[in-house]
């Protein structure tokens, strides 16, 4: 057993909380939410040449990591600091889906900073169910609507899943297409997220693609599976800061003459929000450890983690707010920032109750 | 034990339906319903239809103009406002001022400032909580200072509901800095076009500005504006906050989140059935259901009891509590039914691309809603003060 | 709306809250636990004499009560002094399913406090289904296996149901039937119970009884109602006791030189397990309210209230156990028993999940 | 990054696993599985198995006899013993006052009395609680005279676990009333047998006797019995309690109890189903499970910081509140599991009607169980202790 760091990621850690400590403040980050594209390129090139995205691949993908603990290692200081630029979206599910697919070339201008991607899966009635697509191939073309498509706008391809066979909620006959910005037929219709970031509702009528995989699937299954965990990584850095935001909160903020965290009330609340901190790393340590088992034993450790993070994040999100009290409520102030992450994380790739029924379902299997 | 409503009741609650039914005006009440803004001038337009009735100021003695109901009238027109999605009643003259002036004002006060409520000439906001004090309320810095026929007002407050709109601020400030807190604190009346008053908003992070800061740089207070006597202001600020708790259980409003919730969830699939058909979903809106319809009791309870003559007391912050953490569950298991759909900030989304989102009246709001609601625990006497409250009375052995 | 108790209630609560806080202390109990019969003769009749038996039955059953309120006042103040004679099974169930089934003269010796029931309708596959029934008869014979048949052994009676036709967990084809405690084919082996009382395992090999009822169900559908609500009065009462030992010793107990009730933690507990009260009263009163409605209302009621009474139960009795320490853990005080009869109420009659489904169905109905 | 255990630590595992498989009797391991008493022969045959193989003494020094493991090791043997319904070593002499004597204790108490713990010729019991205490075990008032060769002993000790066993007890007193609480307390080892003591049993709710009152009365103790200083007591008490905190997250109990959860309800039957595929209860199973595997990797992750000479601190209490909120999480699912068959009296019924219930030995024990555990969140410093240090600590901004 081991459970520390190898050199190489701590390396990363810290040059990445270091950049991120320095370089992307609140009042920073306020003014990126404000942008029209909800995002910095500035931001997005410079993390690219701290490595950020080169971790996130393999040596033979032409990275330099891509195990689960240098992915969660990247997300968990992303979370941290509230980072809104498309990483996830953009890069590790775009990038790891071309590279399963074969799409050096593209994967090497994503490491290199220079690639916008997006992945169309989700409908506006497949709420968290991977297999159920609606959207149809036929002779080349798709033709379908995309819901809650994340950094949609700024792509250079959209990667969009279509059903070539089989019924809608089939695993089978899901194939992937990649599909240029300005093809015909795309419509784009774009609106900013709560938790900042922007998504779009994408149509397709008669588009073409470029066919990457019949077995989308397949493909789709695995890089989710990165990707959940490295969801949960993200909010379990968030979710540190808000634990750091308010135990440094209770220290200094005075009410009826002392500092409110000498409130025994609250100070024991902190101290439950603290030991489901350690509960939360311990479950993201267990998703990341696991990427490599048999199928069934990565999704059981990735829905715990899910599940875990889901109902701990929300503690902790309300726990922070309610400790705070008004000031937490407040645009300008950091936490309301970073709770809004940890809420909405829920919202993606499965909520806490999806994710306990699959743990569920894979224990009983 | 009778858990029925008498015939009186249930005459007076046909009354109040039918003139839901014919006097709300149905965009109003689509706004409500779908979490949008009235903004000030619907607001008004609302109040006015009210007063036209008789029934804006349902609190207050008819020799005021009001419409003196008892508890449970109260409890019925609130029960059907939230039922059909009318607007709230802005309270801050209506349902916290007036019963001060009518209390403790003097007559001119009450001759000049009643009226102008009811004719929606005037619209009040709250000058208490300032920066720093939070839940300390007593502990307040802004400063008046007489000189001659005027007070010199100096500090700030903040959390101003609804600021941005208002002509006139209702204000505690501190009159005499060297006696123990809550004895050098006065109630005065100021108009916010008075030279030296500056409104700031504070945007939520649900992206609404709901609330704002006011400063107050040498700004000069008749001292007729002074509400009783100078340095009395506590006891009229306690004397507001017993009114301030009115609805205080939210009943209504839980009811019609819950409606919202069902509705979402009987339309929202998972897994190829109903999200309401699923059963941890099913469970989590069937234990909050219980237990809002044990509050409701509860609330009826103590409603039934102070119509007879019976003062709340402690069970106000148990409803207070036992209430914020049932809107506040309900606002959660909303935001979890839209699923994916949750993450669109809302009032954007609507505004652009209305016809992009599959029903974006329903799933639009949510989650905005789900944030903005936090502030329910934490205003008004955060749920840590009333825990302390209800601690306090009850190891005290009485109230 | 009127939330008073009548006069009469009023009067009857009084004078037995007055007889048992004066005749059924801790150290009573506490001997009569012991006791081979798990019970005292003297307190059941006293408490007969008292009315108790009475007011469970209506003035057409020879009572003078009946009505839900008259036995939520009842089985609240039973609760509350943690009583373990058998008023539930022996009077309320059996006693009840009597009057529904016309044996007047039964009932009448009931009401005089000179009779014993028992009820055996539970078995060892039903858990809390009510329709489950293997127990069979055959030209009058029970033959069959019956599970934790309160109060079997003291029993003059037993009620057992029986199937007559159809499947085992069919709604139909239940019969009642009453048995004589010297039947022959009868076999009771009776045991402690964990919170006070005796029940018994009881086999029945080819048993003759006196025909009740061939709609079983139907009957006992409407006593369990009953005997439900009872049940959430009881453990209401229970519940106000554990609050109200946990808020004296919160004020008398000092640790670190002040009463720990000052620890503003536990003060803050504290005030969730009053908020929890106000609920948990609520609910008993929309379950005795309702209890005349229509069978779904009825149910609905019912179920909601055993499903916060179970919850708030169990915050109740645990938090009392933690915030008293070590002493509550102790046979001799009286939360102990308390707390037990807290916990072992959600073992009766269906639990707090059961209850949460029954409720999920019946809304959907 | 490496959650795997390395060759030697699988190659321990193994040995281990073989020492249960063949050593442990398996009359033992069921009356261990189905919650019954092992007694005090049976333990003490079990401390006989164990020093036989010479791993009755896990943490202590090789020097003195004892298996001198690391902090993985010791976790691998608890998580087998467990996983096996091993008993566990009484730690009263072998854990706790071990450590004591081996590093405050003079050389002749280190001869004399450690051989004999590992031979089994002495039980020991603690005496640091007294009534009133509580958790503020400082304020003890059980007072020790100095009177020539002799302490003359009078007190009252309380909570003292299997005390009815044992023929020696170490105590914590007051050896100076007139210094800050702290600073007057020694530590005594008194033989059990000297006339004045008397051992009153106290039952607990679940109808057990595990724990006793010890009353002193002037009773003498040789002062060669005195361990380290006079009055400096407090410091060895302090370093005993770091010890008790082996194994604090009882993981391995944890996952056996949970074996025993699923074992039951995949046999009971609820609604025509198995309880263990109806949602509720599979949620139930389910949520108690993750939250289990995370503690369970917490734990090895301080496990693996202690082995590598880092020091647990307020780690421990975090894993102390945890893994009882997870214990008793379990024991309630396994009362709530067997559904009316918790109600019988455990001991009593399995004694009387081994063949009448349908599965006593599995239904039996467990609603008992569930009330015998809360004590875990209320002996060996309360959760609400934990909570307070954790909070101290981490707002202190470090340890």
């Amino acid at each position: 057993m081991n459970f520390d760091l190898t050199e190489e990621r701590q390396m990363l850690q810290d040059s990445l909380r270091r950049y991120l400590r320095e370089k992307y403040s609140t009042a920073t980050r306020n003014e990126i939410l404000e942008r029209p594209n909800g995002m910095s390129e500035e931001v997005w090139t410079q993390l690219a040449e701290l490595g950020v995205i080169g971790a996130m691949f393999t040596e033979e993908q032409g990275g330099f990591g891509g195990a689960g603990f240098d992915i969660a290692v990247v997300f968990e200081e992303l979370g941290r600091a509230g980072v809104i630029e498309p990483f996830m979206d953009s890069a590790l599910i775009g990038g790891r889906i071309l590279a399963a697919c074969d799409k050096t070339d593209l994967v090497e201008e994503m490491i290199g900073g220079g690639l916008q991607l997006a992945v169309a899966h989700g409908e506006p009635t497949s709420r968290y169910d991977m297999s159920h697509v609606r959207t149809s191939v036929d002779g080349g073309k798709l033709n379908g609507r995309k819901a809650v498509v994340m950094n949609a706008e700024n792509a250079d391809h959209l990667i969009v899943s279509a059903r070539a066979s089989g019924d809608v909620a089939d695993e089978a006959g899901i194939a992937l297409y990649l599909v240029a910005k300005d093809a015909a037929g795309l419509t784009i219709q774009g609106y900013p997220l709560l938790a900042g970031g922007r998504a779009a509702e994408v149509t397709l009528d008669g588009v073409e693609g470029e066919l990457l995989t019949e077995d989308g699937f397949a493909v789709l299954s695995d890089v989710m599976a990165l990707a959940t965990m490295a969801q949960c990584a993200e909010t379990l850095g968030a979710m540190d800061t808000a634990t750091r935001l308010t135990n440094d909160y209770l220290g200094t903020r005075k009410q009826f003459g002392r500092p409110i965290g000498t409130f025994q009330a609250l100070a024991h609340r902190m101290a439950d929000m603290l030991i489901e901190m350690e509960q939360a790393r311990s479950a993201v340590i267990n998703a990341a450890g696991n990427l490599r088992e048999e199928t069934r034993i990565r999704d059981m450790n990735i829905s715990a983690a899910k599940n875990l993070l889901g109902r701990a994040g929300r503690l902790i999100a309300e726990e922070s707010i309610q400790m705070h009290g008004g000031i937490a409520m407040t645009q300008e102030y950091e936490l309301a920032h970073i709770a809004k992450r940890i809420t909405m994380a829920d919202h993606r790739f499965g909520d806490t109750d999806h994710h306990l029924e699959r743990f569920i379902a894979l224990s009983a299997a | 034990m009778d858990l029925s409503y008498t015939d009186e009741e249930l005459a007076f609650r046909d009354e109040v339906r039918a003139f839901m039914r014919d006097e709300l005006p149905k965009e109003m009440s689509d706004k409500i319903r779908l979490g949008d803004e009235l903004g000030k001038e619907g607001q008004e337009k609302w109040h006015a239809i009210l007063n036209s009735k008789g029934w804006l100021a349902p609190n207050w003695p008819k020799k005021f103009g009001g419409a003196e109901w008892n508890a449970v009238q109260r409890h019925i027109f609130e029960e059907e406002a939230a039922a059909h999605h009318a607007p709230r009643i802005v309270p801050f003259g209506l349902s916290m001022l007036a019963p001060v002036l009518q209390k403790f004002g003097s007559k001119e006060q009450q001759d000049y400032w009643l009226p102008r409520l009811l004719e929606g000439k005037d619209w009040w906001c709250q000058g208490y909580s300032e920066p720093g004090a939070g839940s300390d309320l007593a502990s307040l810095k802004t400063r008046a200072v007489r000189e001659g026929d005027h007070y010199i007002v100096n500090g700030q407050k903040t959390w101003t509901t609804l600021g941005q709109h208002a002509n006139m601020i209702f204000c505690l400030v501190r009159t005499d800095p060297d006696v123990k807190q809550q004895e050098g604190i006065s109630f005065l009346l100021i108009d916010m076009n008075t030279p030296g008053i500056e409104v700031r908003p504070i945007i939520l992070l649900d992206g609404t500005h709901e609330v704002n800061e006011v400063f107050f740089d040498d700004v000069k207070v008749p001292v007729e504006n002074l509400v009783g006597e100078e340095n009395k202001g506590w006891t009229y600020a306690k004397y507001l906050l017993t009114h301030e708790r009115t609805n205080i259980a939210g009943v209504g409003f839980s009811q019609a989140g819950l409606n919202t919730v069902k509705r979402i969830a009987r339309a929202e699939m998972a897994g190829g059935k109903p999200l309401m058909a699923n059963p941890h979903f099913a469970a989590r809106v069937a234990q909050v259901e219980i237990d809002l319809k044990a509050m409701a009791t509860s609330n009826m309870r103590i409603i039934s009891a102070a119509a007879a003559g019976g003062a709340p007391g402690v069970e106000a912050s148990m409803l207070k509590v036992k209430g914020t953490i049932i809107r506040q569950e309900i606002n959660d298991l909303a935001r979890r039914a839209v699923g994916p759909y949750a993450m669109p900030f809302a009032s954007e989304a609507i505004e652009g691309s209305n016809e992009a989102l599959p029903d974006p009246h329903e799933a639009g709001p949510v989650a905005a809603q789900y944030f903005n609601n936090r502030k329910l625990s934490i205003f008004g006497g955060s749920n840590e003060i009333q825990r302390g409250i209800i601690a306090k009375v009850m190891m005290g052995g009485g109230q």
